[in-house]
């Protein structure tokens, strides 16, 4: 990992988010009906509507409001909420913050699970066991998540009473039961994950398993356990590192219907909620910054997988 | 083409999910002639009508034939989601091609914006489409293929370069062959499998993605029957009438599964040097 | 004396869809303690499943029929796992063909030697980690205590091959199997690869199971050898006498088949005009990037020419730029410098017209990847008589010329066999009438009685239409065989461009002799 | 001039004492317990924290904690005093008296007097404000204070209904200096004179307000703590309170009531309200200005049917016009039975032999406009009715088709009078002029009710309006829906508001059996 390896990668992240601030400032300024529609909503009079759209900044040219837009966020600054008044940055930093601890929930649930999932429907392939996960995988995949969202609300929050069906306590307030709320949402996202990267775990772990050095390691008369820990698994597991990441993208995406749900006042349902209400600056934030934690967690990706594995060298 | 099928059938997978697949595809041909009454048709004492006789999957919240409707709906669910797909493979494989044969700084530019573009979700990213053009299937299909374009550029772009890679591009350019002849000719029909392949897994991508949509108002609009849109329709009746959503459930499942099924398969028939 | 390692009758079969297919048949083998059994054989003869069937490492579908496998007396048939995990390793050491995937690519060199000690001679990982630097040092490793903490992707073929061959030798087994330990190498590498192995037998004097498809090479580091063909041994003899009085018809051709440079396949001199050159040519590689990068030179300042009928064998280890050489002549690299054709210079593939194309014809080395894999041999060959003129007519005496059945015309790539897919791309470069044809490693993957008809068919295609070939390779012997005169490449640069009588003389670059003296050349 | 206290029973009174409102005695059956906290839960965010700017019920629930009116409206539509103690109006009903509260404090300590009372109607009326009330609080002229305790308010035109429409959501009374600073400071935090202070606000997730000793009646509110959390899934809101996450629920899905009603320690709460929904005719434009067509329409609708297409049941047929039971000048019509082959007849005679082709557009919020759509789709079909139901994004349908369009799905709150409905929506100078009716001769009986203090006579008044309206058809009112909700059983004082809009949680306290939360 060279200095000027990481002063590209940096430079690329940059570059993303010109090229994403450009696209969500270009959608922003063809939706449909404005904020100031929406603001007034069934009294809106044409005077209070002008004096709404002036007051927010609606009148001036596309390219002129973009410029202010992007000169205001190198300032750190993301603009006022125009639903509620509120600073949009520090509202969106927030929700940020607790999408990202039910995204970091979700993987380390997701690999707690998918890990031994795959690693056993390799090792038993064709047998019982891989076809039962095979099966789980293509239902975690096919299925929607807000059906399984509902199912699993059905069962464990109104049948068995295990978790509350619903609502955010934030950790800092109660630890526990903070916790518990967040027990739906992330199982539900780490299902369709679970469904996914156990599927990768089990063809990575079969492609390891033909390979040569593992051959070499059998013929080496290394126990059959030993052959599969200290040499298949961490092989296996690597280009895992990779595919989570790109996951990342999707479960951000994933969780804008699992926070609506389970009424999770994370970065997805600001999202949901300033699209509805045509809060363009929520919009824009918010976006951006969904985009940043994707083209970040892709780096530190690299980063991780670089130092696991030797042979990946950037320069 | 007769061998690739006869391929496939015999991978279990790929048997299986062509089996689904005619399945699905014969319902969307007759689905609606055959369905026992007009899916839209309401009738006030049937609702919430428990599967039995009259009803085989029930009735929903206006007594419309689960059944009727699920029959109606695959005509529209099913082609919808392959359209949604095969737009956003087109686009994303010509993007990807083009790239992949600009080679050098255009390529590097194109796939860097590809990435930028890849970094907002694709739901998010089809969320601000549908919000902008107007909700409706039509819009939903244009949103889902916009959000599929940049992963299928991706892929596409890859396997184009693996292929331009291989000696019998060399071997073509060493000939002296014309660029159309050598992409048309020579690449495209090797980069059609593994494009093919991981069209047909992202088509049941797109029919969750479909309901998802339809679950946030955002799809298909009543009283349309579509699938999706039955299944965000009977969510909240969930306590009340759960084969409302058991149904078109199951039925947006076993296509999803069916055509996953079938990518595996033809991953497996389409290798053309794995003979046994 | 009870032999280290007894075949008795063993017969193997796989079971496929299309039935069973017997892989050995009746197959009886000894090896006498200290005493080395070389086997040879080509693709698909049966040779690596014995190497596994004496590992007892056989795939899910293989089927036992009969025989016995002993090791110094004992069945290794009847052992469990948990015994024969004590014997591999331990008794038995294999060494593998590709040391570049035989290592794990995550795990330090260390860990890999060391882990064998402690599994088996019961060492503290501290205790196995210094004898793994002995173990390293005996193989002739330099500075084994920082090679330890390196990773396979940090050093180079030969070390890999030195580890993995340490590690064989660690706890001093029985036996050794080698299963083609040099073909994956560099010809100088491979040999100081077999030195060492000479060495280490003479000071250990271990007993040896040495797997080739090179008879020449085996006949150098076994006593005894034997021939093995679709499962079946046809000869087991002394190694010497093997060479000089082989017994079996199989046998006889493998022998007739191994290139000898004294043994000239080509007697007539080179003649006639020029048809190509090179002059003062360098190619870069390098891939443009948004943010940074820079090029990586791949050949430089090569100045050659070949005339109408030359044979100009070009030879250097892989990554000397021998095949940049080719790429560059066929208008597959931007290069510097000029190529004179015809009396013009061109100075990029641009200037390359159809008459150059058509001129200029290139051979692959694999033709999996240089026949697409979509067409059909007719199609394929068809090609060129489109583009440069020809009745289709040609065809079936296309595919004639190379001694195939015209029915191949219908056939996809993957329906032929390795050498008949390599007389298809022969044929295709034919169909061009062409000056020149570079044949870019064109034998380097086909079994040795295969090479020899492709070499033969070469050189009559050449009797017939006076072309030329630059022909490149990493076998010193066949070009020694075959050409006029010889290019030695060296990191990009041409060290030696002289006629193949003076390959003998004082005059040579020191990288050109030490490349004769690496050549294997069968003894007797 | 004569002081008017509008209740049911029309007595003519000053406003009675705030301890001795009549409501209040009859719901307390055991004297009231103090503390706790009450958590109740509301489906959509509260998005705005100013009270002269709210326009959803989660955001009037909220600016209810904090603020107060100059009088507030009880269950049976009444006006009850809150700042305000006692009212009258002239005999001409164009200028009123309010006097205040005296000795009520902001939150901030500050007093609340007349001042304030004047800088706050004035900043509703101001057209740059945006307030919903502006619409919505009567034809008020202008606000002008007398004294510290007395304001006066001068109308445009006679009107009874005051002291009723003053209670209005929006109307709410804000501290006069922050009105001249700009009001922006209202969009974070709260100053208020009501019955609990702001403690945090998170518009997405939860706003907590704790009780205000300062407040004007010392026994008030019950409890210490509210906790508004936001739930935007109805499934989830409703396994929430079921589970006793929350105490209360503001509002039910119908798809989720049954489910409530059978859970165990849980009490559902229902209140036919004259919430409602129609389907909008352009009566300006053709096809709408033939009023065949649009009986036709009426003709067509099974309005007992549509209760339980739309309403699930838990709500009553609409014949027409906006006025149901749940108001005071109700008028029993004979409902309006549905008859195609009339229906199909009046189509022809409208110059529609062959049936007709329309699109009729419905926004997505709430579903229930859907429903409605596709329920008529399908009723209407059998007369030659053709109708394609379009629905759109909330915010593209307020922009492109809300008051513009000739076609389309409404949906409304009940309002506090039968005045405010009419004028609302269906007089010739109504706010929202939805359907362009324009009938003169509604108006005059709308404007006449308006200035008539006899019960009596207004009760004929508002008669003869609505039997037009029934006859009319400007739009089609099929179904009112009953206002759903539901409460852990130990909750106590709370009693669903028909209005929809308020919630009266000052007057709520936990009884035995609540959970002790922190």
């Amino acid at each position: 990992m060279s200095a000027s390896w990481l002063i590209r990668r940096i430079l690329l992240i940059a570059y993303t988010l010109l090229v994403v601030s450009l696209l969500v400032f270009g959608i922003t300024q063809v939706l449909p009906a404005d904020a100031a529609v929406m603001l007034l909503g069934e009294n809106a009079t044409p005077a209070a509507l002008a004096a709404v759209r002036a007051k927010l900044g609606l009148g001036d040219p596309a390219w002129l409001q973009y410029w202010h837009w992007l000169a205001a966020l190198l300032r750190g600054d993301f603009g006022m909420s125009m639903r509620t008044g509120q600073p949009v940055g520090p509202t969106m930093l927030v929700a940020l913050s607790r999408s990202l601890l039910l995204a970091a929930l979700a993987l380390a649930l997701m690999l707690v699970f998918a890990v031994p999932l795959g690693l056993a429907a390799a090792l038993r392939r064709g047998k019982p066991i891989d076809l039962a996960a095979g099966i789980v995988s293509y239902l975690g995949v096919s299925l929607p998540e807000f059906v399984t969202a509902t199912l699993l609300l059905l069962l464990l929050a109104d049948r068995l009473h295990w978790l509350p069906a619903t609502g955010y306590v934030p950790l800092t307030d109660n630890p526990v039961d903070g916790l518990r709320h967040l027990g739906l949402p992330v199982l539900t996202v780490s299902l369709v994950l679970i469904a996914h990267v156990s599927r990768m775990v089990r063809s990575e772990t079969i492609d390891v398993l033909h390979s040569d050095y593992i051959r070499a390691a059998r013929l080496k008369g290394l126990s059959p356990r030993r052959v599969l820990f200290g040499h298949a698994v961490r092989n296996a597991l690597l280009p895992v590192i990779t595919i989570v990441a790109l996951d990342v993208g999707y479960l951000l995406g994933g969780i804008i219907v699992v926070e609506e749900i389970f009424a999770i006042p994370g970065i997805g349902r600001q999202l949901i909620v300033a699209i509805e209400s045509r809060d363009l600056p929520a919009i824009q934030a918010g976006a951006l910054i969904m985009a940043a934690t994707y083209a970040i967690a892709n780096f530190l990706a690299d980063i991780a997988y670089a130092l696991l594995d030797k042979r990946i060298r950037y320069d | 083409m007769t061998d690739v099928v006869f391929r496939l059938l015999r991978t279990p997978q790929g048997a299986m999910g062509l089996v689904i697949l005619v399945l699905i595809a014969a319902i969307c041909a007759i689905g609606p002639d055959i369905a026992p009454v007009d899916p839209e048709k309401i009738d006030f004492l049937g609702r919430f009508r428990v599967p039995g006789a009259a009803h085989p999957f029930g009735a929903d919240q206006l007594g419309r034939d689960v059944l009727s409707r699920l029959l109606a709906g695959a005509r529209t669910t099913v082609p919808m989601a392959v359209a949604a797909t095969l737009l956003g493979t087109l686009s994303g494989a010509v993007i990807g091609t083009v790239s992949a044969y600009l080679g050098g700084r255009w390529d590097e530019a194109i796939m860097r914006t590809i990435d930028a573009v890849m970094a907002i979700p694709g739901l998010l990213m089809a969320l601000l489409v549908v919000n902008t053009l107007g909700k409706g299937s039509l819009n939903a299909t244009l949103a889902i293929a916009v959000a599929f374009a940049p992963g299928m550029a991706r892929v596409t772009r890859s396997v184009s370069l693996a292929a331009r890679r291989q000696d019998y591009v060399s071997a073509a350019i060493a000939r002296g062959e014309g660029g159309a002849w050598i992409v048309f000719r020579e690449m495209l029909p090797n980069v059609v499998a593994p494009v093919v392949i991981e069209t047909t897994i992202r088509v049941a991508f797109a029919v969750a993605l479909f309901a998802t949509l339809s679950f946030l108002g955002l799809g298909a609009q009543p009283p349309a029957s579509d699938w999706g849109l039955m299944v965000a329709e009977a969510r909240p009746f969930l306590h009340q009438a759960p084969w409302m959503l058991v149904a078109p459930g199951a039925a947006i499942a076993l296509t999803a599964i069916g055509f996953n099924l079938l990518g595996d398969g033809l991953r497996d028939a389409l290798n053309p040097r794995d003979e046994r | 004396m009870i032999p280290i390692l007894d075949i008795d009758g063993y017969t193997l079969e796989y079971r496929t869809r299309a039935g069973a297919v017997r892989v050995l048949d009746e197959v009886s083998l000894q090896i006498a303690p200290g005493q080395v059994l070389g086997l040879v054989g080509e693709s698909g003869s049966g040779k690596s499943s014995l190497a596994w069937a004496v590992m007892r490492h056989l795939p899910g579908n293989a089927q036992e029929l009969s025989g016995a496998i002993r090791l110094d007396g004992e069945d290794l048939r009847s052992m469990g796992a948990r015994q024969l995990e004590a014997v591999r390793g331990r008794r038995i050491g294999m060494v593998f063909q590709d040391p570049a995937t035989s290592l794990n690519p995550t795990l330090s060199l260390g860990r890999q030697v060391a882990e064998v000690l402690a599994r088996h001679r019961g060492m503290s990982a501290a205790a196995a980690w210094q004898a793994g630097i002995e173990a390293l040092r005996h193989v002739d490793l330099r500075d084994p205590a920082a090679l330890m903490r390196r990773y396979p992707h940090e050093v180079s073929g030969g070390e890999k091959q030195r580890v993995i061959i340490a590690t064989a030798f660690a706890c001093r087994p029985e036996l050794i199997i080698f299963d083609e330990p040099t073909t994956a190498l560099d010809v100088i590498t491979g040999a100081r690869i077999l030195e060492l192995f000479r060495r280490l037998r003479e000071e250990t004097g271990v007993a040896g199971l040495y797997i080739s498809h090179d008879l020449a090479l085996v006949s150098r580091v076994a006593e005894r050898v034997a021939v093995i063909r679709r499962g079946q041994v046809v000869e087991q003899a002394d190694a010497r006498r093997i060479f000089r009085a082989p017994t079996h018809d199989y046998t006889r051709a493998l022998v007739q088949a191994v290139p000898r440079p004294e043994r000239r396949l080509v007697t007539d001199g080179p003649g006639g005009p020029t048809v190509l050159a090179a002059r003062g040519l360098g190619v870069a590689y390098g891939r443009a990037r948004l943010f940074g990068g820079k090029p990586v030179m791949g050949a430089r300042g090569v100045d050659l020419e070949l005339r109408r009928g030359e044979i100009l064998g070009v030879v250097g280890e892989s990554g000397s730029g021998k095949s940049t050489l080719a790429r560059a002549f066929s208008g597959l690299a931007r290069f510097t410098g000029a190529v004179v054709f015809e009396g013009r210079a061109l100075a990029s593939p641009r200037q390359m017209d159809r008459a150059y194309r058509r001129a200029v014809q290139i051979v692959f080395q694999h033709p999996d990847a240089s026949l697409n894999p979509r067409h059909r041999v007719g199609a394929l060959l068809a090609r060129p008589l489109r583009l440069y003129g020809g009745a289709m007519a040609e065809l079936p005496r296309l595919l004639e010329q190379v001694r195939l059945p015209p029915d191949y015309a219908r056939r996809y790539p993957h329906q032929l066999s390795g050498g008949e897919k390599q007389r298809v791309a022969i044929a295709r470069a034919f169909a061009a009438k062409p000056a020149l044809v570079i044949c870019d490693e064109i034998t380097a993957p086909l079994d040795v009685s295969v090479q020899a008809a492709v070499v033969e068919l070469l050189l009559e295609l050449r009797r017939r239409h006076g072309t030329a070939y630059l022909f490149i390779t990493h076998d010193l012997s066949l070009v020694r065989q075959i050409a006029h005169r010889i290019a030695v490449m060296r990191r990009g640069e041409l060290v030696d461009l002289l006629s193949v009588d003076a390959l003998g003389s004082e005059a040579v670059h020191p990288y050109t002799r030490e490349l004769i003296a690496a050549s294997p050349t069968p003894v007797g | 001039m004569i002081h008017l206290h509008p209740t049911r029973r029309g007595v003519l009174a000053a406003g009675a004492a705030a301890t001795m409102l009549p409501w209040a005695a009859r719901a307390q059956t055991a004297a009231p317990k103090r503390g706790g906290t009450l958590r109740i839960s509301v489906d959509q965010a509260v998005g705005v924290l100013n009270p002269l700017l709210t326009r959803v019920n989660p955001e009037y629930l909220v600016a209810e904690l904090l603020y107060s009116g100059l009088t507030r409206l009880a269950p049976d539509m009444s006006a009850e005093p809150d700042l305000a103690q006692s009212w009258a109006g002239n005999a001409e009903l164009t200028e009123w008296i309010f006097k205040l509260r005296p000795g009520v404090t902001f939150h901030d300590g500050s007093a609340c007097t007349a001042k304030d009372v004047v800088a706050s109607f004035t900043a509703i009326l101001d057209p740059k404000t945006a307030s919903p009330g502006r619409n919505n609080v009567g034809p008020v002229a202008q606000v002008t204070a007398v004294d510290d305790t007395t304001v006066r308010f001068t109308l445009k035109a006679a009107f009874a209904d005051l002291p009723v429409t003053l209670a209005y959501t929006n109307a709410k009374i804000v501290p006069a200096a922050l009105v001249a600073s700009g009001l922006e400071r209202l969009s974070r935090s709260a100053v208020g004179t009501g019955p609990f202070k702001l403690v945090s606000y998170e518009p997405d997730r939860q706003v907590v307000v704790a009780r205000n000793d300062a407040f004007y009646d010392p026994a008030r509110p019950y409890v210490d703590r509210v906790e508004v959390v936001v739930y935007p899934d109805a499934t989830a809101e409703a396994s929430a309170l079921i589970s006793g996450d929350t105490d209360l629920m503001s509002a039910a899905a119908a798809s989720e009531f049954a489910r409530l009603s059978s859970s165990d320690g849980v009490t559902a709460l229902r209140v036919p309200s004259g919430q409602f929904l129609n389907i909008n005719m352009g009566c300006d434009k053709k096809p709408f200005s033939d009023v065949r067509l649009r009986q036709a329409l009426a003709l067509t609708v099974d309005r007992e049917a549509m209760v339980g297409f739309v309403a699930q049941g838990y709500g009553t047929p609409g014949n027409d016009t906006p006025i149901n039971p749940a108001y005071r000048f109700y008028e029993a019509l004979p409902l309006r039975p549905a008859q195609i082959a009339q229906a199909k007849t009046l189509l022809a005679q409208a110059g529609f032999p062959d049936g007709i082709d329309l699109t009729l557009v419905a926004s997505d919020t709430p579903a229930t406009r859907t429903q409605l759509g596709i329920a008529v789709r399908e009723m209407a079909k059998p007369a030659g009715f053709r109708i394609d139901v379009q629905t759109m994004p909330h915010a593209t349908y307020l922009d492109q088709v809300w008051k513009k369009g000739s076609f389309y799905v409404g949906f409304y709150n009940m309002q506090a009078t039968a005045d405010a409905i009419f004028s609302l929506l269906y007089t010739s100078d109504a706010a929202w002029n939805e359907t362009r009716w324009n009938f003169p001769e509604f108006d005059r009986l709308v404007d006449e009710a308006r200035v008539t203090t006899d019960e009596a006579k207004r009760r004929t008044l508002y008669g003869q309006a609505q039997t037009l309206m029934h006859d009319q058809v400007p739009s089609v009112i099929p179904v009112f829906f009953d206002l759903l909700a539901a409460q852990r059983s130990y909750v106590q004082g709370y009693k669903l508001h028909p209005r929809g809009a308020v919630f009266r949680l000052d007057w709520v306290w936990l009884g035995t059996g609540a959970p002790k939360r922190s």
